[in-house]
Formats: structure tokens, C-alpha cells, sequence
């Protein structure tokens, strides 16, 4: 401690590459100074994606059923979704706080409800793509609406929702910067820092680690619909 | 026991599908509909497990109006064999089969067990199949599964829409055997969609003819609707070759017979028992090149059979003097 | 609730609405700005995500790349195009301040939805119908515009509406970089601690939201109507029985 | 040392409910980085006196006042701030602010507010950290301003915050109370880097910035002097939730102190080796109490 | 002209649809493929219009490779019937029929008409049908349309893959009859894929039987693969019926009928022309209760056929000294 304490007291002659007065995108000083910063908010930034994406399916998957179930919801919980979209989180997060405090919970919360938007689509839009004699063989053999929906509909409709659930999940990877908006925003702190005080390196980094995060939640999406539908390409399969 | 009273259903643009049928299947019973494409046969089939909500009549099982009843615990004592087959695209062939009985809660091991008895019985080598996906298979062969699907779970009551359409005659022969051997040893009540009038003929305890809008043309047992159509269009339908349809219904009738004396015994290169049917008899005679073919019952020789008595009892079995129980709706 | 009257208070005053920085204004330029970038978004995303659906492949890349567009913070984004040489933050026409960098952010806000969409969709057309329309010889282009798209419409479409909704709520941020849009209202509200204004916009953005939504539903409908019989519904119409 | 302390409170805790040093306290306040600063102060400070605190620092203001006091038991904030805060959340849009230059005098009007939101400010600071404009070097030298009033019958375009037209201690107030003839008004941010760069491109010829932020020199930018003053007091100062205070009387003398220490210029000091050098705020905290004999 | 040499067929995980089958297939000529379920008839059929690509050997149309062809142009001249039918789902049907005319090139108006006049072929009134979207008719009416859509380019050369097993009888038979008539006035070369060995009997020039594993068993005229089947799979196969199925190809034969002499006109019931098939020989017995009919060319009547006629005739169809073409690979 004592040697940064000295080195902030007198300054080298040349600053730090990641100085206000440098102000480099690429600076591995900054990297190797913060690390364990930087860490931290890639780690809070990945938990509040994870969980808040699990809460918009969780929100999702009830909402899409009752309006395939009641056409006439359907406009409505479009609408819903689209309508909880579009309020901006400073106006949103402060409804929050008297319930669930500064806190991840507020977070989660608030992005799980943005996520919505895609999500309901996905799921309405995936369990139309089941195809009709497929179902009707499903009824006919004895399905409950339960066990025809997670044995024979969902995973037929996995192509689509998956689609869905990944530009949901990627757009939560961004989101999740308004967190910031109660001191969680993972790496939304730095790029928000970073921005208002023109910071570079930390924006550069922050913003590559976001997109790590996205592209690496991404395949982990892909793999994840690859193994859960070998269907879809066991050995010889239909022609593309 | 399945019974329709006056079940119609007109489809939202106004195309009649089946009009006021009255039907009854007995409990053990098979029932075959028949009659041209589009004339009905499968909207009746799919209002008995509900599939399709009939617009006017009433449908009972066993007494009970369907309904009444919770669609789903309805359908899981009901096999289905659906005409496009819809196999599960996601499952192995395998899965797919175990499906049902997965499904009313029985153990896996006993599924599994089942299902790869089920695909042998299908002539589908679990070995090679029961791993594959239904893209995998060729028509025929998702059509069997679609078949072994249905029979899974031992239903009591089995509806199946053209189970055996893509098959070839060998199999088919095997299974419609096969199937119909079950059926009679586990007393249950099939209703088996066609528009194949040898099928209806060879396999159904009755069979039910139904003319283009979806009437009901005719409800008798195969050897009545060949001996006795009901009208123009069902003996139409049965087809100008009724006669000899009715080969593989009539069975070799002694009374018949030429006597066997004088005949030596190097003469008769085949012999079938009484109990065959005409065309089997007249296979044989073929077969064996000797223009004729013995009859007997058990050891005892009872004559032989010519040509000519073939024709006789095709004769006999087409005149009027038959008993039946044929209704004829108007 | 305080707030809430003083939001209502807001919305019905008419020189809210009127004048200068009026909110009609302001709504008028967010439209554009919101039209504008999907037009764009849809120009480049549409016929790359369709076209590699068409071939069968790349697709997985594409939707990832388009992806990581995304993944960065649009504020972020936006406030690093402002800084540099180009886009920069010169007046854009109708787009205002920074108008380029403004456009160019949210044209790849929308791409994921339109992209990812439009790549499933016509990798979901049954694979019956596909081998019919080979069968018959059709060219690839043929089975395109024939078969695939027709098919894969709805969830395009469905992408396409995603896309809109997305883009119009996060046009507020071009007040970020003191471009057009109602942005300013909420965050003129929320900064000046008059939270009944802040609301009174983000309520109005919301209900054009709906508005917009509504009236993309209305179109697809009417389109799908035009293409199919009324009787079926869309999802029976869709898929091959057989 | 520090450790046993906290955690002979934690124990002590059941038995003696009310009037303990210790235990846990949570901080909370906005995080730019004057703020995080002064949190960090707090934060260290008060762990030396046997606390547990956990900071949380939010980006705006209208946030965290939904949970303090309540969740929140200590936050560093400016007196016009927290008190205009109050104000407006009171009486909504129509909220007249409270505009005296004095910190002392605006803590003494906002009391009631303050007391029915059972918050309690402590000892206002020296240091103040209100609005104040920027030009560039080159155009204070061309023009030969020093002051705001020499701007008097200027057009120029003013490079602000959101919220900054219509404000008497904004584009109001330099309209109304200097003349200046404001043609545009570019909401660009409160001290960011968009603004100064406004400035700089001389798409803007003001700019609005704070009195502590330490980088304007570094980028070849002079304040203008608010000879009319038209700023209401920003003093830094300890709000405290009231009932925290009654059980953890300690806090008050332990911030008190930190209040009296700083100033205007060593705030600016402070800010500007966070800004220019971006040093970590907590170890600037650090050195600064140290320095100061408070740790 | 169509030729396979050597062509096979290995999916990815090894399972052997196809092995290397040689083929030729006249012009003008139809040819059936029939074969048990499963034993690579589809594949070899998709293989000739290159949705399938050969493993091994090579297929030729007209002498040109056609691996060597675009395959869209290669497919435009060629019709093809899916097994699974694949009808557009979101075009109506007369749109469907209408699509194959369209693409290439031709007028709105022309495809229409067109259209139109092949859905009445078909059995499917188009004042009922050309405006329903496929999901609202019944398996065999898409089944029909599928056939429509195939035959409305007028291609030269038609692959079918059971066009026909989703149909009824009657249906069946008149929809066979008039396509045989369409493909023998206009000379189309004609694969067809079907597990109907009537059918093939019936419809084929030549028949090829494929046994399980793609194993090209038999490759021979209807009746010479009845006469005379290659191996024990082929025989039974054909089925132990095969005696009887040749009636259906069985002329009568003016050598095996009974001297017209001694017989009273009134006995005789109905009459049949000599190049009438044995089946119709025997049906119109039966129909007039006669235990005989009457045999004519033209206005002289040859003779009598009696039961016993009609089987020495079956006998004779069925031994050795008969010529044909017949080839058993290997
Ligand atoms: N994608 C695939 N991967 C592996 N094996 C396959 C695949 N597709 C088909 N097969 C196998 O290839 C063989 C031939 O299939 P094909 O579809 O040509 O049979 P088919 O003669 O048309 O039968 P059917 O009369 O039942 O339609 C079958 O045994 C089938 O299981
Ligand atoms: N959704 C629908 N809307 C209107 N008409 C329909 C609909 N579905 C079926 N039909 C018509 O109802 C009639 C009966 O259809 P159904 O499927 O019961 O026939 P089917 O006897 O099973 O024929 P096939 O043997 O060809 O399968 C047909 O004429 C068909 O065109
Ligand atoms: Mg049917
Ligand atoms: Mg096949």
C-alpha cells in the first residue's frame, strides 16, 4: 500500500499510459492495476445477466401460455411486455427500491421484466412452429396440455425460443449497465464511469468484457440447443 | 362398447364431413370404415377420442357420453393411430414408442421392454431402429412405429386411420395378421380406418361403408356387404370383382366336394383343411398343378375340390338365402 | 402520488405539447429517427439473415456477430461514436445533433432481432415441402421467394415488429448526445428532480410503443389475410398437416 | 485493533440496543467521483470507529431517497441538493427552489423538510461544490474575461446539463442575472467529457462544470468567476438518518471532523488526481486522512 | 431414356439404402419400383432427380450424366410425386397445381386452365377445392393434388413415389386407368414407386422388385415376373396369391374354351370379348350365375369358358415355355 501511496505522490515523469493525459484505448497497465476490480464487476455483471434472464423465462413462459391459451390475451400480454420495455430504468428502479432496496434483487428484477419483450414473442412464436400433425398425434395418444407442452412442444419449439432467448440474453448483457443505477451494474459501472469521465482504457475494457460475456453466454446457447436437439442433425439427416 | 347417435359435423366453411351417423361397436369388436377419399372416415374417427367436436349427435363409450369427459384421461384409454403418422421428431424411434405408457405412469424398464417387443412385432429390428430418429426411416417404416405407438399402452379401445396404408402387401398381411390375432386374444374394440375394401373385408368383424358427404351407406358384416350391397354405390364401391373378393371370405364347404374315389393318391399333390377358404384352396390347386387339391379334416380325407366346385360354392355364397344383420341406412 | 398529478398535469397541459421542443416535436423527430435506423437495420440485416437461411449455413455466425453489436451498451456506443473523427457529433439533418452516430447505434440495436429471426424462420420450413419444391425444380431463388419466405413471414415479421418496439424506446438516448427525440423530456424530468414531467414522457413513449406495436400486428394481420383463408387460423395455416 | 472493536459491538449488540458504537451501516450517495471520494472517506472513517459499513453508490439521486432513511442510514451530499431534493419530491413539479448562497442559512430553511423526512444534516463543510462555467484559455485571453458579468450582451451557446435551462442558478440565472444572451443550450452533461469537448471544438463557447473538478486546467479551460452569485450553497455535509444518529451518536463527531477538514481547494485537489492521474478514490481517501490525522 | 449403372446409396451412419443397382428404363416406358418397406425404393427414385446423391455408380437420362447437369434444369424436366405429398401449405390448391407451369415461364391464364382441368382428373371438383388451403382436405384428396401439381408441367419424364397409396379402390383404379392412358398418348417415361404389387402388376411395362438392403432382386415384365419369380423372395413377394393375381394379366385364350355346340343361347348369360383378362372372364360368370360365359370376336362367338377353362388357362400362363425378357442380376 505503502507503494502506491509514494508512486501517486510523485508522479513519474511519464505518466501512466491510462493517465487522463494519455488516455490510451489499449493500456495493460490498467488491466494489471484493476484487475481484481475488473473482475469483480465481470463476475456481478455475469450473475445479474444469468439470474435476470432466468426470471424473464420464468415471467415468460406463464404469460405466453395464457395467451395461446385465451387468443384474445395475446395483444394484451404483447403489449405488457412491450409496455414494461419502454420505461426507462430511472423510472422504473425507483418504484423498486422501497420493496427490494438497493439491492441485486433490483436489478434482477428490472431486467428480467426488459427481457419480456423478447422472450414472450419467442415462446408465443415457438410453440406455433410445432407442426399440427405432431400435436395432433400428441393429443390423440393422451397428452395433457402439461406433458404435451415440456415433452413434445417445447422441445420442438427449441429452434425458435432459443433464437429468442439469445438476443434476449445478449441485450441483457448490455442492460445490465443500468444497474449501475443502484450500484449493480456490474461492468455497466466501469463503462459508465468510463464514459462520463472519458476513460478509455476502462471503457475499451469493460465494453470488450461485455462482449466476451455475450459471445460466450451465446455458444454456451447454441451448444446447449445442439445438445438438446440431436434431432435436428443425427447422421444423414434431411438434406441441409 | 362405442356407440354414435346421429353424429354429424359440418366444418366452419360449411363443407358437411359426415352426416347423422348412427353406428355401434361391440365391445371386442372390430370395425372397419370404408368408403372413397374425403368421404368422412377420419373426422369420424377423431370425434370419438374428441379430436374433432362433433356439431350435432352424441358419442358414448361404454355407456359414458365423451362428452362429458376430461379429454385427456378420455384419450389415454383410447390408442390413436393418426393417418399422417406424426411420429415425435425429436425422440429416437425407441422414445417414441415408450411414450404412452411413460406417460401413464408406468416404469421405464417395463416401457422399454414393451416398446422392443412392440418393434419386433412391427418387423423392426430394435437393434437397427430403435435408435434412429423418424427422419431416419422410410415411409413405411415410421408408419409401423406409428403403429407399435399406439398399441404401447395396451389400450382397451384403439382407433387407427389407415394404419397399414404404406406398407407392402407382405408385411401388411403379417401385421393385419398379427394385429387381428391380439385383438381377438385381448378382446379389444378397434375401430380401424381404410379405403382398402380387401382390408376391411379380410380384417373387420363388420365393416361400415360410407359414401361421399359422409353418409353412412352401409353397416354390415363383410360376407353380407359382398353378398348383399346395400346399394348402387356400395356395390360399386366393393367393386365389380366382389365375387371373387368374396374367395378369401368363403370358406371350402364339403357339401361340395367331388368324392375322392377313383382319384389315386399320387393325383393329389396338395391337400389344404376344411376350414381354409376358397382362395386358399384355389393357391393350392395352382400351386400344385393337378386341377384339384384334397380336403380333409385333420387325418380324414373328405374329397377332393375342382375348379368347377370352387365356382359352386362362389355361387352359393352370392345368393340371397344368407342370414345376416345387415342394416341398410336409409 | 404525487407525481402521477403532476405527470397527468403535464400531459394534458397544451404547452407541453406545442411550440418549439414541444413534445409533438419531439415525437415527430423520434419517429423518424426510429424508422430511419430500422429501415436500415432491416436493408442490411434482412437479406443477410435470409439469405444465409436460404443456404443452410452461417448462420450461427451471423447471429453472433450481430450479437455482439448488441452486447455493448447502446449509451456506450453512442457516447464513443460522438468522441470520434466520424461519425462525430455534427448536425445530421432532421437527426440533429450527432444524428449519424445516433442512427448508426441504434441501426445495430436492431439488427440481432431482425437477423436472428429471419435465420430461423426460414430454417423452420418443414423439410417436406422443401424437398417438393427441389423436387420440382425449383431454382434456389424460386424456393426463396416461393416458398421460404412466404413460410417464414410471420416469425420475420414478428422480428421485425421486436425490432421496432426495441428501437423506439431506446431512441430516448439521443438526448445523451443532445440529439432530437423525447429523451429530453424524461431526462430534462428526472435530472431537474420534476419527476411528474420525467414520467409524463417515458408515459408517452410507452403509449406510442403500443400504438406502434398495435399497428404492426394490424399489418401483419391484414397481410396474412391476404395470403391465407380466414377460416385457418395462422398457426394451422402454417404448418403442413401431412 | 479495528477488528476487535467491531466485532465486541456485534456482540454487544442484543444486550444494549440503543446508543453503541458499531455494527453495521450502510452508506449510500451517487457515484461520480467527487462522491465515491467522500464515500470512501466516510466508509474508512467509520470503519476505524468500529463499523461494519457496506456502501452502495447509485447513479442518481431519486434513487437510493427511496430508502433513506430506512435502508440507508448515512450519505455524503450537498446541502442544496438534498434539501431541493426533498423539496420537490414534497411539492412536485411546482416546487420553487430554495436558492440562498450561504450553507448554513439553506440547512436552516430546509429543517422542516428534513426533520418530517426524519433525516439530520451534521456540520457543513467549507467545501462547496456548485455549478460553475467554463471558457477556453485562448478565448478568455481573445475576449479578456475573468468573470460572468464581462460576458454581459454575448451570444453564446452553453454546453449544460439536461436540466440546466430555465435554472436560476443555471441558463436563468445567467440570462436574468448577467445578460449573457444564451442562444442554445446543449444538454451535454453535467462536468463530462461531452461538454468540455463542446467547448473545446468551439461548437460551445460556455461551459458548465463544477467548482471542484480538478481537470480543467490540465485541458486548457478557465472557470469564470460567479461574481453575482447566483448558486445556492452546494457545502458538502453528513445527512444522517435521525434514528441511526439517536442509536450511534459517535458517527457525528467522527464526520464532523472530516467536515471541518476539507475544503474547497483541497476537495479540488483531491478530484483532480482521481480525474487527471485516475488514481483508485479509496487510496486518495486514504492518504488524505492519514495526512490529516483522522485515520 | 433413363439408366442406373452401379448406382448405391450408404447414409452417413452407414445404413446401405441402395446397392449398386442397374436399371434401364425405355422411353415412353413405364417402370414400377415395388420392393418391402424400407428397401431403398424412395431413395433409389430421389436419386435419379439428384435430391439424393448416389454413393456409387452413375445415372444417365437421354446418354447425359446427370450428376454432370444444373439440377434445377435436370428437375424442371422432370415431374416428381413426394411420398409425403408436401403440398405449400400457404398456397390454396388450385395455386398449388398451378406453381410448377408458373415457374416455368408459362401464362398465368395457361397454368390455370391447366390447372383446373387436372384437379377434375384427379376427382377433386374444383368449384369445391380450388380455393381450400391443403390443411383443409383429407389424406387421399392432398395425396391427389400432389399428383396434380406433378403432372401439370407436362414433363417428359415423371418420378412417382406412391401417388396412389393414400386412395381408395375406385378412385385408385380410375386415377391408374387415366393416367396410364395420359402416359402411353404422350409417351412419358415413367418411374413409379409403389408397395401395391397389383399396382405394379397392373400399371408397370416393367416391374423391378428390390429386396431389404437395396438389393435389385428381379427386374422383369408383370407377367413374366409372375411366370417366373427370379429367386424365393421374389415368389413370395409377388405373394402365394400370384396364381390368382394373373387373371388380372391373363388373356383369354380361344385354344382353352369349350365348343360352343349343345349349348342353348339362353344359357348363356353374358358374353366377353377374346382380349378380355381371365379376371373379367371370371367376374362376369359370377355376375350372371351361369357356371359359364361366352366367348366373342366381334360378332362370332368363339366358344365357352368355363371354370375349368379359366384354371388350364391360369396353368398354362404359369409354366415355363413362355418368352420374355427377364433379367435376375446376380
Ligand atoms: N437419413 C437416413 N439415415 C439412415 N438411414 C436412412 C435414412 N433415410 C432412410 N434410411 C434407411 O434407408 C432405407 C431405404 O429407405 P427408403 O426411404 O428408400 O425406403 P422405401 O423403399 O422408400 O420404403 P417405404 O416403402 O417404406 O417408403 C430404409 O431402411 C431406411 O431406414
Ligand atoms: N378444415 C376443413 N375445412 C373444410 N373441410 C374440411 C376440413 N377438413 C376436412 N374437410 C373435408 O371434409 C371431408 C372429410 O374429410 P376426412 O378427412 O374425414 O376424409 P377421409 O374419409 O378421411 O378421406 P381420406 O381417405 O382421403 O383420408 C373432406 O371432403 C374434406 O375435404
Ligand atoms: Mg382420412
Ligand atoms: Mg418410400
Amino acid at each position: 500500500m505503502r507503494v502506491t501511496v509514494l508512486a501517486a505522490a510523485a508522479p513519474a515523469a511519464e505518466p501512466s499510459c491510462y493517465s487522463r493525459l494519455r488516455n490510451e484505448w489499449f493500456c495493460l497497465d490498467y488491466v494489471t492495476d484493476r484487475r481484481e476490480e475488473i473482475l469483480d464487476a465481470a463476475g456481478e455483471h455475469l450473475t445479474i445477466t444469468v439470474l435476470a434472464v432466468a426470471l424473464g423465462v420464468a415471467l415468460a413462459v406463464p404469460l405466453a401460455l395464457l395467451a395461446r391459451r385465451l387468443p384474445r390475451l395475446e395483444s394484451t400480454a404483447l403489449g405488457l411486455s412491450t409496455g414494461l420495455y419502454t420505461i426507462p430504468s430511472i423510472a422504473l428502479f425507483p418504484l423498486l427500491v422501497p420493496f427490494t432496496g438497493l439491492t441485486m434483487t433490483t436489478v434482477v428484477i428490472g431486467l428480467g421484466l426488459y427481457a419480456l419483450t423478447v422472450l414472450v414473442r419467442a415462446f408465443l412464436e415457438g410453440l406455433r412452429s410445432v407442426p399440427e400433425d405432431v400435436r395432433e398425434a400428441a393429443r390423440g395418444l393422451g397428452y395433457g396440455a402439461g406433458r404435451l407442452l415440456v415433452r413434445v412442444e417445447l422441445p420442438l419449439a427449441l429452434p425458435v425460443v432459443v433464437a429468442g432467448l439469445r438476443v434476449a440474453t445478449v441485450s441483457t448483457v448490455a442492460l445490465t449497465t443500468v444497474g449501475s443505477l443502484v450500484s449493480y451494474g456490474g461492468l455497466g459501472n466501469l463503462i459508465r464511469d468510463g464514459v462520463t469521465t472519458n476513460f478509455r482504457a476502462e471503457l475499451l475494457v469493460a465494453s470488450v468484457l461485455c462482449v466476451v460475456i455475450a459471445f460466450a453466454l451465446d455458444a454456451l446457447l447454441v451448444l446447449g440447443q445442439r445438445a438438446l436437439t440431436p434431432w435436428t442433425r443425427a447422421a444423414g439427416g434431411a438434406r441441409r | 362398447m362405442i356407440r354414435l347417435s346421429g353424429v354429424g359435423k359440418t366444418y366452419a366453411d360449411g363443407t358437411v364431413a359426415v352426416q347423422a351417423v348412427d353406428l355401434e361397436v361391440a365391445a371386442g369388436e372390430l370395425l372397419c370404415l370404408v368408403g372413397p377419399s374425403g368421404c368422412g372416415k377420419s373426422t369420424t374417427l377423431k370425434m370419438i377420442n374428441r379430436l374433432i367436436e362433433p356439431t350435432t349427435g352424441r358419442i358414448e363409450i361404454d355407456g359414458r357420453d365423451v362428452t362429458g369427459e376430461d379429454p385427456v384421461k378420455l384419450r389415454r384409454g383410447i390408442g390413436y393411430v393418426i393417418q399422417q403418422v406424426g411420429l415425435f421428431p425429436h425422440q429416437k424411434i425407441l422414445t417414441n414408442v415408450m411414450t404412452v405408457p411413460l406417460l401413464s405412469g408406468g416404469s421405464r424398464a417395463a416401457a422399454r421392454a414393451r416398446a422392443l417387443e412392440l418393434l419386433e412385432l412391427v418387423g423392426l429390428d430394435p437393434a437397427t431402429y430403435a435408435d434412429r430418429y423418424p427422419h431416419q426411416l422410410s415411409g413405411g417404416q415410421r408408419q409401423r412405429v406409428g403403429v407399435a405407438r399406439a398399441l404401447a399402452a395396451d389400450p382397451p379401445v384403439l382407433l387407427m386411420d389407415e394404419p397399414f396404408g404404406a406398407v407392402d402387401p407382405v408385411v401388411r398381411v403379417r401385421l393385419q395378421d398379427e394385429f387381428r390375432r391380439l385383438q381377438r386374444d385381448l378382446g379389444k374394440t378397434v375401430v380401424l380406418v381404410t379405403h382398402d375394401i380387401d382390408e376391411a373385408v379380410r380384417m373387420g368383424d363388420r365393416v361400415a361403408v360410407f359414401a361421399a358427404g359422409g353418409r353412412l351407406a352401409q353397416h354390415a358384416t363383410p360376407a353380407e356387404l359382398l353378398a348383399r350391397p346395400a346399394d348402387d354405390f356400395v356395390a360399386d364401391f366393393v367393386g365389380s370383382e366382389r365375387g371373387l373378393r368374396r374367395l378369401s371370405v368363403t370358406p371350402v364347404d364339403p357339401a361340395l366336394l367331388d368324392p375322392v374315389d377313383g382319384v389315386r393318391i399320387g393325383d393329389l399333390g396338395a391337400a389344404i383343411e376344411v376350414g381354409a377358404t376358397l382362395e386358399q384352396a384355389l393357391a393350392a390347386m395352382l400351386r400344385s398343378d393337378r386341377g384339384m387339391v384334397a380336403v380333409r379334416r385333420g387325418p380324414v380325407m373328405l374329397g377332393v375340390l375342382t375348379p368347377d366346385g370352387v365356382h359352386r360354392a362362389l355361387r352359393a355364397s352370392l345368393s340371397p338365402a344368407e342370414d345376416t344383420g345387415s342394416t341398410a341406412p336409409d | 402520488m404525487r407525481v402521477l398529478t403532476d405527470a397527468w398535469d403535464y400531459l394534458l397541459a397544451a404547452s407541453s405539447w406545442t411550440g418549439d421542443g414541444g413534445m409533438l416535436e419531439l415525437l415527430l423527430q423520434q419517429l423518424l429517427l426510429t424508422v430511419t435506423a430500422l429501415v436500415l437495420a432491416l436493408a442490411v440485416g434482412l437479406p443477410v439473415a435470409l439469405g444465409l437461411g436460404h443456404l443452410g449455413r452461417g448462420g450461427f455466425l451471423a447471429v453472433n456477430i450481430s450479437n455482439i453489436g448488441r452486447a455493448v451498451p447502446t449509451f456506450a456506443l453512442l457516447a464513443v461514436l460522438v468522441t470520434l473523427d466520424w461519425p462525430g457529433y455534427e448536425s445530421f439533418g432532421p437527426y440533429g445533433r450527432a444524428g449519424v452516430a445516433t442512427l448508426l447505434a441504434l441501426t445495430l440495436f436492431a439488427l440481432p432481432p431482425i437477423i436472428t429471426n429471419g435465420y430461423v424462420a426460414v430454417r423452420e420450413v418443414p423439410s417436406d415441402v422443401l424437398e417438393a419444391a427441389d423436387g420440382m425444380g425449383m431454382t434456389g431463388a424460386q424456393r426463396f421467394w416461393r416458398v421460404e419466405l412466404p413460410l417464414a413471414l410471420p416469425l420475420v415479421l414478428s422480428g421485425v415488429r421486436l425490432a421496432l418496439v426495441q428501437v423506439w424506446a431506446t431512441a430516448t438516448i439521443a438526448a445523451l448526445v443532445a440529439g432530437p427525440g423525447l429523451g429530453r423530456v424524461i431526462t430534462d424530468g428526472f435530472y431537474r428532480s420534476q419527476y411528474g414531467q420525467g414520467i409524463a414522457g417515458a408515459l408517452v413513449v410507452a403509449a406510442v410503443a403500443l400504438l406502434l406495436e398495435l399497428a404492426a400486428a394490424a399489418a401483419e394481420r391484414f397481410a396474412a389475410r391476404e395470403r391465407r383463408d380466414p377460416l385457418g387460423t395462422v398457426s394451422q395455416g402454417l404448418r403442413p398437416a401431412g | 485493533a479495528g477488528d476487535d472493536l467491531s466485532e465486541d459491538a456485534a456482540n454487544d449488540d442484543d444486550s444494549t440496543p440503543a446508543a453503541s458504537a458499531g455494527g453495521p451501516v450502510n452508506i449510500s450517495g451517487q457515484n461520480f467521483p467527487e462522491a465515491t471520494l467522500v464515500a470512501s472517506m466516510y466508509e474508512q472513517l467509520l470503519e476505524d470507529a468500529g463499523y461494519d459499513p457496506t456502501v452502495r453508490l447509485v447513479d442518481s439521486r431519486s434513487v437510493y431517497i427511496e430508502t433513506f432513511p430506512g435502508d440507508v442510514d448515512v450519505v455524503p451530499e450537498y446541502v442544496g441538493g438534498i434539501v431541493n431534493e426533498l423539496n420537490a419530491r414534497k411539492l412536485g413539479d411546482q416546487a420553487e427552489p430554495f436558492t440562498a448562497g450561504d450553507g448554513k442559512e439553506l440547512a436552516e430553511q430546509g429543517s422542516d423538510l428534513l426533520e418530517e423526512q426524519g433525516i439530520t444534516l451534521l456540520d457543513v463543510s467549507e467545501a462547496t461544490d456548485t455549478n460553475a462555467f467554463f471558457v477556453t484559455q485562448e478565448y478568455a485571453e481573445e475576449n479578456g474575461v475573468t468573470k460572468l458579468s464581462d460576458l454581459e450582451g454575448t451570444s453564446v451557446v452553453l454546453a449544460a446539463a439536461p436540466d440546466c435551462e430555465g435554472r436560476l442558478d443555471c441558463e436563468g440565472g445567467l440570462v436574468d442575472e448577467y445578460g449573457i444572451d444564451v442562444t442554445k443550450v446543449l444538454p451535454l452533461g453535467f462536468a463530462s467529457d461531452q461538454t468540455y469537448q463542446s467547448v473545446l471544438d468551439g461548437e460551445s463557447q460556455l461551459g458548465l462544470t463544477s467548482t471542484t473538478d480538478g481537470t480543467l486546467e490540465s485541458q486548457g479551460l478557465v472557470v469564470l468567476e460567479d461574481d453575482k452569485a447566483i448558486q445556492p450553497a452546494q457545502n458538502l455535509v453528513p445527512a444522517v438518518s435521525s434514528a441511526f444518529l439517536e442509536e450511534h451518536p459517535d458517527v457525528a463527531e467522527k464526520l464532523n471532523e472530516l467536515m471541518a477538514a476539507l475544503t474547497t481547494e483541497n476537495l479540488t485537489e483531491l478530484n483532480g488526481r482521481i480525474a487527471v492521474d485516475r488514481e483508485k478514490p479509496e487510496d486518495v481517501a486514504r492518504e488524505f486522512l492519514e495526512q490529516e490525522g483522522l485515520l
